[in-house]
Protein backbone atom coordinates (compact mmCIF):
# COMPACT_ATOMS: atom_id res chain seq x y z
CA UNK A 1 0.00 0.00 0.00
CA UNK A 2 1.39 3.45 -0.99
CA UNK A 3 1.13 6.16 2.02
CA UNK A 4 2.23 8.87 -0.09
CA UNK A 5 3.08 9.37 -3.72
CA UNK A 6 4.60 12.28 -5.56
CA UNK A 7 3.97 12.52 -9.09
CA UNK A 8 6.29 15.85 -11.29
CA UNK A 9 6.89 16.63 -14.74
CA UNK A 10 10.47 15.24 -15.74
CA UNK A 11 12.05 18.34 -14.46
CA UNK A 12 16.07 17.84 -12.88
CA UNK A 13 14.67 20.71 -10.39
CA UNK A 14 12.12 18.19 -8.96
CA UNK A 15 14.51 16.03 -8.43
CA UNK A 16 15.03 18.03 -5.46
CA UNK A 17 11.58 17.07 -4.03
CA UNK A 18 11.68 13.97 -4.35
CA UNK A 19 14.65 13.55 -2.35
CA UNK A 20 13.29 15.44 0.35
CA UNK A 21 10.35 13.58 0.18
CA UNK A 22 11.63 10.32 0.43
CA UNK A 23 14.20 11.74 3.72
CA UNK A 24 11.24 13.30 5.39
CA UNK A 25 8.77 10.59 4.94
CA UNK A 26 11.76 7.81 6.27
CA UNK A 27 12.81 10.17 9.37
CA UNK A 28 9.35 9.94 10.53
CA UNK A 29 8.37 6.19 9.89
CA UNK A 30 11.37 5.88 12.25
CA UNK A 31 14.44 5.04 9.52
CA UNK A 32 17.94 5.14 11.27
CA UNK A 33 19.48 8.58 11.02
CA UNK A 34 22.63 6.55 9.43
CA UNK A 35 19.93 4.91 6.75
CA UNK A 36 18.74 8.89 5.30
CA UNK A 37 21.76 9.77 3.64
CA UNK A 38 21.92 6.38 1.71
CA UNK A 39 17.76 6.92 1.03
CA UNK A 40 18.39 10.47 -0.10
CA UNK A 41 21.22 9.41 -2.40
CA UNK A 42 19.29 6.36 -3.83
CA UNK A 43 15.68 8.34 -4.44
CA UNK A 44 17.79 10.91 -5.94
CA UNK A 45 19.42 8.38 -8.55
CA UNK A 46 16.26 6.66 -9.32
CA UNK A 47 14.21 9.76 -10.38
CA UNK A 48 17.40 11.34 -12.38
CA UNK A 49 17.29 8.41 -13.91
CA UNK A 50 13.77 8.57 -14.61
CA UNK A 51 13.71 12.03 -15.58
CA UNK A 52 16.93 11.72 -18.22
CA UNK A 53 15.05 8.80 -19.54
CA UNK A 54 12.09 10.98 -20.12
CA UNK A 55 13.69 13.67 -21.60
CA UNK A 56 15.92 11.46 -23.77
CA UNK A 57 12.66 10.06 -25.12
CA UNK A 58 10.64 13.67 -25.44
CA UNK A 59 7.99 11.77 -22.42
CA UNK A 60 6.53 14.92 -21.40
CA UNK A 61 4.68 12.13 -18.33
CA UNK A 62 4.97 12.00 -15.37
CA UNK A 63 7.31 10.11 -13.04
CA UNK A 64 6.04 8.36 -10.09
CA UNK A 65 7.41 8.04 -6.65
CA UNK A 66 5.43 6.06 -4.26
CA UNK A 67 6.57 5.82 -0.67
CA UNK A 68 5.01 2.80 1.98
CA UNK A 69 5.93 3.45 5.17
CA UNK A 70 5.46 0.07 6.78
CA UNK A 71 7.79 -2.44 7.48
CA UNK A 72 9.85 -2.24 5.03
CA UNK A 73 10.51 1.50 4.27
CA UNK A 74 9.53 1.47 0.32
CA UNK A 75 10.57 3.88 -2.09
CA UNK A 76 9.26 2.90 -5.85
CA UNK A 77 10.01 4.82 -8.45
CA UNK A 78 8.22 4.06 -12.32
CA UNK A 79 9.55 5.74 -15.09
CA UNK A 80 7.77 5.67 -18.53
CA UNK A 81 10.74 5.25 -21.18
CA UNK A 82 10.79 1.91 -23.20
CA UNK A 83 11.53 -1.13 -20.92
CA UNK A 84 14.99 -1.94 -23.34
CA UNK A 85 16.56 1.41 -21.65
CA UNK A 86 15.44 1.22 -18.86
CA UNK A 87 16.63 -2.43 -18.02
CA UNK A 88 19.74 -1.49 -19.61
CA UNK A 89 21.69 -0.60 -16.85
CA UNK A 90 25.07 -2.05 -15.62
CA UNK A 91 27.56 -1.10 -13.35
CA UNK A 92 31.22 -0.25 -15.06
CA UNK A 93 34.86 -1.12 -14.28
CA UNK A 94 37.38 1.68 -13.09
CA UNK A 95 39.12 1.33 -16.56
CA UNK A 96 36.02 2.14 -18.86
CA UNK A 97 35.24 4.97 -16.67
CA UNK A 98 38.32 6.59 -17.13
CA UNK A 99 38.34 5.75 -21.20
CA UNK A 100 38.13 8.51 -23.41
CA UNK A 101 35.12 6.52 -25.92
CA UNK A 102 32.82 6.67 -23.57
CA UNK A 103 30.19 9.60 -23.66
CA UNK A 104 29.38 11.41 -20.47
CA UNK A 105 25.51 10.22 -20.33
CA UNK A 106 26.92 6.88 -20.78
CA UNK A 107 29.13 7.46 -18.02
CA UNK A 108 26.55 9.39 -15.86
CA UNK A 109 24.22 6.46 -16.24
CA UNK A 110 26.76 3.66 -15.49
CA UNK A 111 27.83 5.25 -12.36
CA UNK A 112 24.32 6.60 -11.61
CA UNK A 113 23.46 2.32 -11.43
CA UNK A 114 26.51 1.80 -9.62
CA UNK A 115 25.34 4.22 -6.74
CA UNK A 116 21.99 2.92 -6.55
CA UNK A 117 23.42 -0.71 -6.51
CA UNK A 118 26.01 -0.18 -4.15
CA UNK A 119 24.26 1.51 -1.62
CA UNK A 120 20.78 -0.14 -1.12
CA UNK A 121 20.48 -3.41 -0.53
CA UNK A 122 17.04 -4.68 -1.59
CA UNK A 123 17.03 -3.51 -4.97
CA UNK A 124 14.76 -4.88 -8.14
CA UNK A 125 14.67 -3.01 -11.28
CA UNK A 126 11.31 -4.43 -13.38
CA UNK A 127 9.04 -3.97 -16.18
CA UNK A 128 6.09 -1.99 -14.97
CA UNK A 129 2.95 -3.86 -14.24
CA UNK A 130 0.40 -1.81 -16.72
CA UNK A 131 2.04 -0.26 -19.71
CA UNK A 132 5.64 0.82 -20.59
CA UNK A 133 7.74 1.97 -18.08
CA UNK A 134 10.42 0.15 -15.84
CA UNK A 135 9.97 0.16 -12.18
CA UNK A 136 13.01 0.59 -9.58
CA UNK A 137 11.74 -0.66 -6.25
CA UNK A 138 14.27 0.21 -3.23
CA UNK A 139 13.02 -0.84 0.54
CA UNK A 140 15.22 -0.66 4.07
CA UNK A 141 14.42 -1.62 7.40
CA UNK A 142 12.42 0.28 9.76
CA UNK A 143 13.56 -0.06 13.37
CA UNK A 144 10.53 1.56 14.82
CA UNK A 145 11.58 3.45 17.71
CA UNK B 1 21.56 24.32 -0.53
CA UNK B 2 22.13 25.57 -3.53
CA UNK B 3 25.37 25.07 -5.85
CA UNK B 4 28.40 27.92 -4.40
CA UNK B 5 31.37 27.88 -6.83
CA UNK B 6 35.00 30.12 -6.14
CA UNK B 7 37.84 29.85 -7.64
CA UNK B 8 41.08 30.79 -7.47
CA UNK B 9 44.45 31.12 -8.26
CA UNK B 10 47.82 29.51 -6.02
CA UNK B 11 51.14 29.16 -8.16
CA UNK B 12 49.94 27.32 -11.55
CA UNK B 13 46.61 25.82 -10.28
CA UNK B 14 43.39 27.03 -10.39
CA UNK B 15 41.69 26.21 -6.75
CA UNK B 16 37.67 25.60 -7.96
CA UNK B 17 36.25 25.73 -4.31
CA UNK B 18 32.66 23.81 -4.64
CA UNK B 19 29.92 23.98 -2.18
CA UNK B 20 26.13 23.15 -1.84
CA UNK B 21 24.54 20.12 -3.48
CA UNK B 22 25.83 18.83 -6.80
CA UNK B 23 22.88 16.96 -8.00
CA UNK B 24 20.92 16.63 -11.38
CA UNK B 25 19.54 19.99 -11.46
CA UNK B 26 22.90 21.92 -10.32
CA UNK B 27 25.87 20.01 -12.45
CA UNK B 28 25.04 21.80 -15.61
CA UNK B 29 26.50 25.39 -13.89
CA UNK B 30 29.98 22.93 -12.95
CA UNK B 31 29.95 21.77 -16.18
CA UNK B 32 30.33 25.29 -17.74
CA UNK B 33 32.43 26.46 -15.33
CA UNK B 34 35.10 23.82 -15.75
CA UNK B 35 34.27 24.46 -19.31
CA UNK B 36 35.17 28.03 -18.91
CA UNK B 37 38.37 27.46 -16.96
CA UNK B 38 39.31 24.65 -19.92
CA UNK B 39 38.24 26.79 -22.63
CA UNK B 40 40.30 30.14 -20.94
CA UNK B 41 43.77 28.15 -20.71
CA UNK B 42 43.63 26.69 -17.33
CA UNK B 43 45.82 23.14 -17.73
CA UNK B 44 45.83 22.62 -13.61
CA UNK B 45 42.95 22.30 -11.96
CA UNK B 46 42.32 21.46 -8.55
CA UNK B 47 38.72 21.01 -7.48
CA UNK B 48 37.89 20.97 -3.56
CA UNK B 49 34.70 19.18 -2.59
CA UNK B 50 35.00 19.97 1.32
CA UNK B 51 31.81 21.91 1.51
CA UNK B 52 30.06 19.80 -0.81
CA UNK B 53 26.79 18.64 0.84
CA UNK B 54 25.60 16.29 -2.01
CA UNK B 55 26.91 14.81 -4.90
CA UNK B 56 25.14 12.38 -7.09
CA UNK B 57 25.98 10.80 -10.22
CA UNK B 58 25.73 13.68 -12.85
CA UNK B 59 28.14 15.60 -10.34
CA UNK B 60 30.81 12.72 -10.84
CA UNK B 61 29.88 12.41 -14.28
CA UNK B 62 30.87 16.33 -14.68
CA UNK B 63 33.74 15.82 -12.81
CA UNK B 64 35.16 12.97 -14.72
CA UNK B 65 34.22 14.52 -18.37
CA UNK B 66 36.67 17.60 -16.73
CA UNK B 67 39.61 15.24 -16.05
CA UNK B 68 39.17 13.40 -19.68
CA UNK B 69 38.68 16.71 -21.38
CA UNK B 70 42.19 18.42 -19.12
CA UNK B 71 44.46 15.28 -19.93
CA UNK B 72 43.34 15.58 -23.64
CA UNK B 73 45.30 18.77 -23.56
CA UNK B 74 48.18 17.30 -21.41
CA UNK B 75 46.58 19.14 -18.46
CA UNK B 76 46.17 17.78 -14.62
CA UNK B 77 43.15 17.28 -12.53
CA UNK B 78 42.58 16.74 -9.18
CA UNK B 79 39.91 16.13 -5.90
CA UNK B 80 40.13 16.95 -2.78
CA UNK B 81 37.65 15.59 -0.44
CA UNK B 82 38.67 13.47 3.05
CA UNK B 83 34.73 13.76 4.16
CA UNK B 84 33.80 10.08 4.68
CA UNK B 85 29.86 10.43 3.19
CA UNK B 86 31.72 11.53 -0.25
CA UNK B 87 34.64 9.36 -0.35
CA UNK B 88 32.08 6.61 0.38
CA UNK B 89 30.35 7.20 -3.06
CA UNK B 90 33.75 7.54 -4.96
CA UNK B 91 34.73 3.99 -3.55
CA UNK B 92 31.49 2.29 -4.39
CA UNK B 93 31.15 3.80 -8.02
CA UNK B 94 35.33 2.39 -8.37
CA UNK B 95 35.76 6.57 -9.06
CA UNK B 96 38.75 6.34 -5.95
CA UNK B 97 40.46 4.42 -8.98
CA UNK B 98 40.09 7.34 -11.04
CA UNK B 99 40.69 10.22 -9.94
CA UNK B 100 43.40 11.87 -8.48
CA UNK B 101 41.55 12.00 -4.72
CA UNK B 102 43.60 14.44 -1.96
CA UNK B 103 42.99 15.02 1.89
CA UNK B 104 43.23 18.63 1.19
CA UNK B 105 43.84 21.73 -1.34
CA UNK B 106 47.50 21.88 -0.33
CA UNK B 107 48.06 17.91 -0.75
CA UNK B 108 46.84 18.50 -3.93
CA UNK B 109 49.46 21.57 -5.31
CA UNK B 110 52.26 19.57 -3.40
CA UNK B 111 51.30 16.79 -5.72
CA UNK B 112 51.88 18.25 -8.60
CA UNK B 113 48.06 17.71 -9.06
CA UNK C 1 -0.81 21.82 -15.41
CA UNK C 2 0.05 20.06 -12.75
CA UNK C 3 4.26 19.91 -12.23
CA UNK C 4 4.03 18.50 -8.86
CA UNK C 5 1.26 15.97 -7.14
CA UNK C 6 1.44 14.65 -4.04
CA UNK C 7 -1.17 11.89 -2.59
CA UNK C 8 -1.27 10.82 0.90
CA UNK C 9 -3.34 9.01 3.11
CA UNK C 10 -5.57 10.64 5.32
CA UNK C 11 -2.89 10.25 8.42
CA UNK C 12 -2.18 13.92 10.24
CA UNK C 13 1.66 12.91 10.01
CA UNK C 14 1.48 13.31 6.12
CA UNK C 15 0.24 16.94 6.52
CA UNK C 16 3.95 17.72 7.60
CA UNK C 17 5.32 16.23 3.82
CA UNK C 18 2.66 17.94 2.30
CA UNK C 19 3.58 21.47 3.77
CA UNK C 20 7.54 20.58 3.05
CA UNK C 21 6.44 20.33 -0.31
CA UNK C 22 4.48 22.69 -0.85
CA UNK C 23 7.14 25.21 0.41
CA UNK C 24 10.09 23.43 -1.54
CA UNK C 25 8.43 23.78 -4.71
CA UNK C 26 7.17 27.60 -4.32
CA UNK C 27 10.70 28.44 -2.99
CA UNK C 28 12.65 26.73 -6.04
CA UNK C 29 9.52 28.46 -8.15
CA UNK C 30 10.94 32.01 -6.77
CA UNK C 31 8.15 33.32 -4.71
CA UNK C 32 9.43 36.19 -2.79
CA UNK C 33 10.61 34.59 1.07
CA UNK C 34 7.95 36.29 3.04
CA UNK C 35 5.48 34.27 1.28
CA UNK C 36 6.59 31.14 2.16
CA UNK C 37 5.00 31.14 5.98
CA UNK C 38 1.72 31.61 4.16
CA UNK C 39 1.68 28.87 1.92
CA UNK C 40 3.17 26.82 4.70
CA UNK C 41 0.36 27.45 6.68
CA UNK C 42 -2.37 27.66 3.73
CA UNK C 43 -1.02 24.35 2.41
CA UNK C 44 -1.19 23.47 5.99
CA UNK C 45 -4.74 24.01 7.26
CA UNK C 46 -6.35 22.90 3.77
CA UNK C 47 -4.63 18.99 4.45
CA UNK C 48 -5.43 18.91 7.86
CA UNK C 49 -8.82 20.10 7.13
CA UNK C 50 -8.96 17.61 4.27
CA UNK C 51 -7.39 14.74 6.55
CA UNK C 52 -10.08 15.77 9.58
CA UNK C 53 -12.82 15.34 6.91
CA UNK C 54 -11.91 11.72 5.54
CA UNK C 55 -11.54 10.63 9.07
CA UNK C 56 -14.87 11.83 9.96
CA UNK C 57 -16.42 10.30 6.95
CA UNK C 58 -14.28 6.89 7.49
CA UNK C 59 -12.99 7.77 3.33
CA UNK C 60 -9.37 5.88 3.01
CA UNK C 61 -9.02 7.77 -0.27
CA UNK C 62 -6.16 9.26 -0.54
CA UNK C 63 -5.81 13.15 -0.21
CA UNK C 64 -4.58 14.91 -3.25
CA UNK C 65 -2.56 18.12 -3.21
CA UNK C 66 -0.98 19.56 -7.28
CA UNK C 67 0.92 22.23 -7.59
CA UNK C 68 1.32 24.22 -10.61
CA UNK C 69 5.18 26.36 -10.09
CA UNK C 70 4.09 28.60 -13.00
CA UNK C 71 2.94 32.18 -12.66
CA UNK C 72 1.11 31.99 -10.35
CA UNK C 73 2.10 29.37 -7.90
CA UNK C 74 -0.86 27.51 -7.30
CA UNK C 75 -1.73 24.97 -4.65
CA UNK C 76 -5.31 22.50 -5.05
CA UNK C 77 -6.10 20.49 -1.99
CA UNK C 78 -8.87 18.01 -3.05
CA UNK C 79 -10.96 15.95 -0.53
CA UNK C 80 -13.48 13.44 -1.34
CA UNK C 81 -15.62 13.80 1.30
CA UNK C 82 -19.48 14.75 0.50
CA UNK C 83 -19.74 18.36 -0.72
CA UNK C 84 -22.15 19.55 2.73
CA UNK C 85 -19.07 19.07 4.83
CA UNK C 86 -16.25 20.38 2.28
CA UNK C 87 -18.57 23.83 1.93
CA UNK C 88 -19.57 24.24 4.94
CA UNK C 89 -16.81 26.16 6.78
CA UNK C 90 -16.85 29.73 8.33
CA UNK C 91 -15.28 31.94 9.92
CA UNK C 92 -16.33 32.44 13.53
CA UNK C 93 -16.68 36.01 15.44
CA UNK C 94 -14.75 36.37 19.09
CA UNK C 95 -17.58 35.48 21.16
CA UNK C 96 -18.64 32.73 19.03
CA UNK C 97 -15.01 31.23 19.32
CA UNK C 98 -15.15 31.49 23.36
CA UNK C 99 -18.51 30.23 23.45
CA UNK C 100 -18.83 27.40 25.90
CA UNK C 101 -21.18 25.17 23.58
CA UNK C 102 -18.83 25.17 20.48
CA UNK C 103 -17.00 21.77 20.21
CA UNK C 104 -13.74 21.72 20.13
CA UNK C 105 -13.76 20.31 16.40
CA UNK C 106 -16.05 22.97 15.09
CA UNK C 107 -13.69 25.44 16.35
CA UNK C 108 -10.46 24.00 15.25
CA UNK C 109 -12.46 24.06 11.47
CA UNK C 110 -13.61 27.84 12.43
CA UNK C 111 -10.33 28.69 12.98
CA UNK C 112 -8.65 26.73 10.31
CA UNK C 113 -11.01 28.26 7.88
CA UNK C 114 -10.20 31.60 9.45
CA UNK C 115 -6.56 31.45 8.83
CA UNK C 116 -7.40 29.95 5.26
CA UNK C 117 -9.35 33.01 4.12
CA UNK C 118 -7.29 35.50 6.26
CA UNK C 119 -4.19 34.36 4.66
CA UNK C 120 -4.76 33.93 1.31
CA UNK C 121 -6.09 36.64 -0.92
CA UNK C 122 -6.52 33.93 -4.33
CA UNK C 123 -8.85 31.28 -2.27
CA UNK C 124 -11.18 29.13 -3.73
CA UNK C 125 -13.50 26.63 -2.57
CA UNK C 126 -15.66 24.83 -4.63
CA UNK C 127 -16.85 21.42 -5.20
CA UNK C 128 -14.61 18.78 -7.73
CA UNK C 129 -15.08 18.84 -11.29
CA UNK C 130 -15.66 14.53 -11.01
CA UNK C 131 -17.25 12.55 -8.39
CA UNK C 132 -17.41 13.54 -5.06
CA UNK C 133 -15.44 16.22 -2.94
CA UNK C 134 -14.31 19.91 -2.61
CA UNK C 135 -10.87 21.35 -4.00
CA UNK C 136 -9.48 23.96 -1.97
CA UNK C 137 -7.63 26.55 -4.34
CA UNK C 138 -4.65 28.81 -3.26
CA UNK C 139 -2.50 31.00 -5.74
CA UNK C 140 0.05 33.73 -5.05
CA UNK C 141 1.63 35.45 -7.46
CA UNK C 142 5.34 34.32 -8.73
CA UNK C 143 8.32 37.73 -8.96
CA UNK C 144 10.22 35.46 -10.65
CA UNK C 145 13.65 36.91 -9.42
CA UNK D 1 10.86 20.40 13.99
CA UNK D 2 9.17 18.03 17.20
CA UNK D 3 6.98 19.33 19.87
CA UNK D 4 9.27 19.91 23.09
CA UNK D 5 6.89 20.45 26.08
CA UNK D 6 8.38 21.12 29.70
CA UNK D 7 6.55 22.37 32.35
CA UNK D 8 8.00 23.87 35.52
CA UNK D 9 6.13 25.78 38.77
CA UNK D 10 6.32 29.53 39.40
CA UNK D 11 4.45 30.11 42.50
CA UNK D 12 0.75 29.27 42.03
CA UNK D 13 1.20 29.31 38.41
CA UNK D 14 2.33 26.32 36.22
CA UNK D 15 3.96 27.28 33.36
CA UNK D 16 4.08 24.94 29.86
CA UNK D 17 7.06 25.86 27.88
CA UNK D 18 5.94 24.71 24.36
CA UNK D 19 8.58 24.52 21.63
CA UNK D 20 8.47 23.25 18.56
CA UNK D 21 5.84 22.45 15.55
CA UNK D 22 2.15 22.81 16.76
CA UNK D 23 0.04 21.04 14.07
CA UNK D 24 -2.31 18.55 13.31
CA UNK D 25 0.36 15.71 14.09
CA UNK D 26 1.80 17.11 17.44
CA UNK D 27 -1.32 18.70 19.01
CA UNK D 28 -2.69 15.79 20.70
CA UNK D 29 0.60 15.40 23.05
CA UNK D 30 -0.06 19.38 24.18
CA UNK D 31 -4.07 18.68 25.03
CA UNK D 32 -2.54 15.45 26.78
CA UNK D 33 -0.81 17.10 28.89
CA UNK D 34 -2.65 20.27 29.45
CA UNK D 35 -5.48 18.03 30.65
CA UNK D 36 -3.01 16.43 33.05
CA UNK D 37 -2.28 19.30 34.60
CA UNK D 38 -5.99 20.25 34.60
CA UNK D 39 -7.12 17.44 36.24
CA UNK D 40 -4.00 16.76 38.40
CA UNK D 41 -5.59 20.15 40.19
CA UNK D 42 -3.86 22.81 38.50
CA UNK D 43 -5.62 25.69 37.99
CA UNK D 44 -3.43 28.77 36.83
CA UNK D 45 -1.43 27.51 33.82
CA UNK D 46 0.25 30.12 31.77
CA UNK D 47 1.70 28.58 28.30
CA UNK D 48 4.89 29.95 26.78
CA UNK D 49 4.98 29.87 22.73
CA UNK D 50 8.21 31.90 22.71
CA UNK D 51 9.47 28.80 20.96
CA UNK D 52 6.87 27.63 19.08
CA UNK D 53 8.11 27.66 15.39
CA UNK D 54 4.70 26.44 13.90
CA UNK D 55 1.07 26.69 15.24
CA UNK D 56 -1.36 25.90 13.15
CA UNK D 57 -5.78 26.04 13.87
CA UNK D 58 -5.45 22.53 15.58
CA UNK D 59 -2.98 24.17 18.13
CA UNK D 60 -5.39 26.62 18.23
CA UNK D 61 -7.89 24.60 19.45
CA UNK D 62 -6.56 22.74 21.89
CA UNK D 63 -5.12 26.10 23.52
CA UNK D 64 -8.88 26.76 23.46
CA UNK D 65 -10.09 23.70 24.77
CA UNK D 66 -7.78 24.42 27.69
CA UNK D 67 -8.84 28.07 28.32
CA UNK D 68 -12.43 26.85 28.38
CA UNK D 69 -11.89 24.43 30.09
CA UNK D 70 -10.20 26.35 33.41
CA UNK D 71 -12.68 28.71 33.21
CA UNK D 72 -15.21 26.13 34.14
CA UNK D 73 -13.35 25.13 37.27
CA UNK D 74 -12.25 29.18 37.93
CA UNK D 75 -8.66 29.01 37.01
CA UNK D 76 -6.74 31.25 34.54
CA UNK D 77 -4.92 30.75 31.67
CA UNK D 78 -2.67 33.00 29.87
CA UNK D 79 -0.46 33.10 26.90
CA UNK D 80 2.72 34.34 26.20
CA UNK D 81 3.15 35.17 22.72
CA UNK D 82 5.51 37.79 21.41
CA UNK D 83 6.71 36.99 18.08
CA UNK D 84 5.03 38.86 15.36
CA UNK D 85 4.49 35.49 12.67
CA UNK D 86 2.59 34.15 15.69
CA UNK D 87 0.66 37.31 16.89
CA UNK D 88 -0.72 37.59 13.19
CA UNK D 89 -2.01 33.94 13.40
CA UNK D 90 -3.96 35.12 16.86
CA UNK D 91 -4.82 38.02 14.95
CA UNK D 92 -6.34 36.60 12.23
CA UNK D 93 -8.55 34.39 13.85
CA UNK D 94 -9.63 36.94 16.27
CA UNK D 95 -8.13 34.49 19.14
CA UNK D 96 -6.13 37.84 19.91
CA UNK D 97 -9.84 38.72 21.91
CA UNK D 98 -10.09 35.82 23.43
CA UNK D 99 -7.09 34.65 24.60
CA UNK D 100 -5.02 36.76 27.55
CA UNK D 101 -1.88 37.48 25.25
CA UNK D 102 1.14 38.58 27.59
CA UNK D 103 5.04 39.66 26.35
CA UNK D 104 6.69 37.63 28.80
CA UNK D 105 6.32 34.89 31.58
CA UNK D 106 6.80 37.71 33.89
CA UNK D 107 3.92 39.52 32.72
CA UNK D 108 1.78 36.54 32.56
CA UNK D 109 2.52 35.79 36.05
CA UNK D 110 2.06 39.93 36.97
CA UNK D 111 -0.93 40.42 35.84
CA UNK D 112 -2.15 36.58 37.52
CA UNK D 113 -2.94 34.83 34.54
N1 LIG E 1 25.40 12.27 -1.29
C1 LIG E 1 26.29 12.99 -0.60
N2 LIG E 1 27.26 13.62 -1.27
C2 LIG E 1 28.18 14.33 -0.61
N3 LIG E 1 28.23 14.50 0.72
C3 LIG E 1 27.28 13.91 1.42
C4 LIG E 1 26.26 13.13 0.82
N4 LIG E 1 25.46 12.68 1.79
C5 LIG E 1 25.96 13.18 2.93
N5 LIG E 1 27.05 13.93 2.73
C6 LIG E 1 27.90 14.62 3.72
O1 LIG E 1 27.64 14.12 5.00
C7 LIG E 1 27.34 15.18 5.90
C8 LIG E 1 26.31 14.71 6.89
O2 LIG E 1 25.19 14.28 6.16
P1 LIG E 1 23.76 14.35 6.80
O3 LIG E 1 23.75 13.45 7.99
O4 LIG E 1 22.76 14.10 5.74
O5 LIG E 1 23.66 15.88 7.26
P2 LIG E 1 22.35 16.75 7.46
O6 LIG E 1 22.28 16.94 8.93
O7 LIG E 1 22.64 18.00 6.70
O8 LIG E 1 21.19 15.98 6.89
C9 LIG E 1 26.84 16.31 5.05
O9 LIG E 1 27.11 17.56 5.58
C10 LIG E 1 27.61 16.09 3.78
O10 LIG E 1 28.81 16.77 3.85
N1 LIG F 1 2.54 29.28 11.50
C1 LIG F 1 3.43 29.73 12.40
N2 LIG F 1 3.17 29.57 13.69
C2 LIG F 1 4.03 30.02 14.62
N3 LIG F 1 5.17 30.65 14.37
C3 LIG F 1 5.49 30.83 13.10
C4 LIG F 1 4.65 30.39 12.04
N4 LIG F 1 5.22 30.71 10.89
C5 LIG F 1 6.38 31.31 11.22
N5 LIG F 1 6.55 31.40 12.55
C6 LIG F 1 7.68 32.00 13.30
O1 LIG F 1 8.42 32.83 12.47
C7 LIG F 1 9.79 32.47 12.52
C8 LIG F 1 10.40 32.68 11.16
O2 LIG F 1 9.69 31.87 10.27
P1 LIG F 1 10.40 31.32 8.97
O3 LIG F 1 10.78 32.50 8.14
O4 LIG F 1 9.51 30.29 8.38
O5 LIG F 1 11.70 30.61 9.56
P2 LIG F 1 12.51 29.41 8.92
O6 LIG F 1 13.80 30.07 8.54
O7 LIG F 1 12.62 28.42 10.05
O8 LIG F 1 11.72 28.88 7.76
C9 LIG F 1 9.83 31.05 12.94
O9 LIG F 1 10.98 30.70 13.64
C10 LIG F 1 8.62 30.95 13.82
O10 LIG F 1 8.98 31.31 15.13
Amino acid sequence: MADVRLCFSPAPVHVRTARLVGVAVARRAGLREELLDEVRLAVGEACARAVALHRQYGLRDQVEVTISDDEPYTVRVVDRAPVEAGLGLSALPPDELADESLTDEALTVGVGFALLAGLVEDLQVRPVAEGIGTEVRMSWPLHRR
Amino acid sequence: MELALTSRTVGEHTVLEVGGEVDVYTAPRLREELLALIDGGTRRIVVDLQRVDFLDSTGLGVLVGAMKKLRGVDGTFGLVCAKEPLLKIFRITALDQVFPLYESVDAAIAAGA
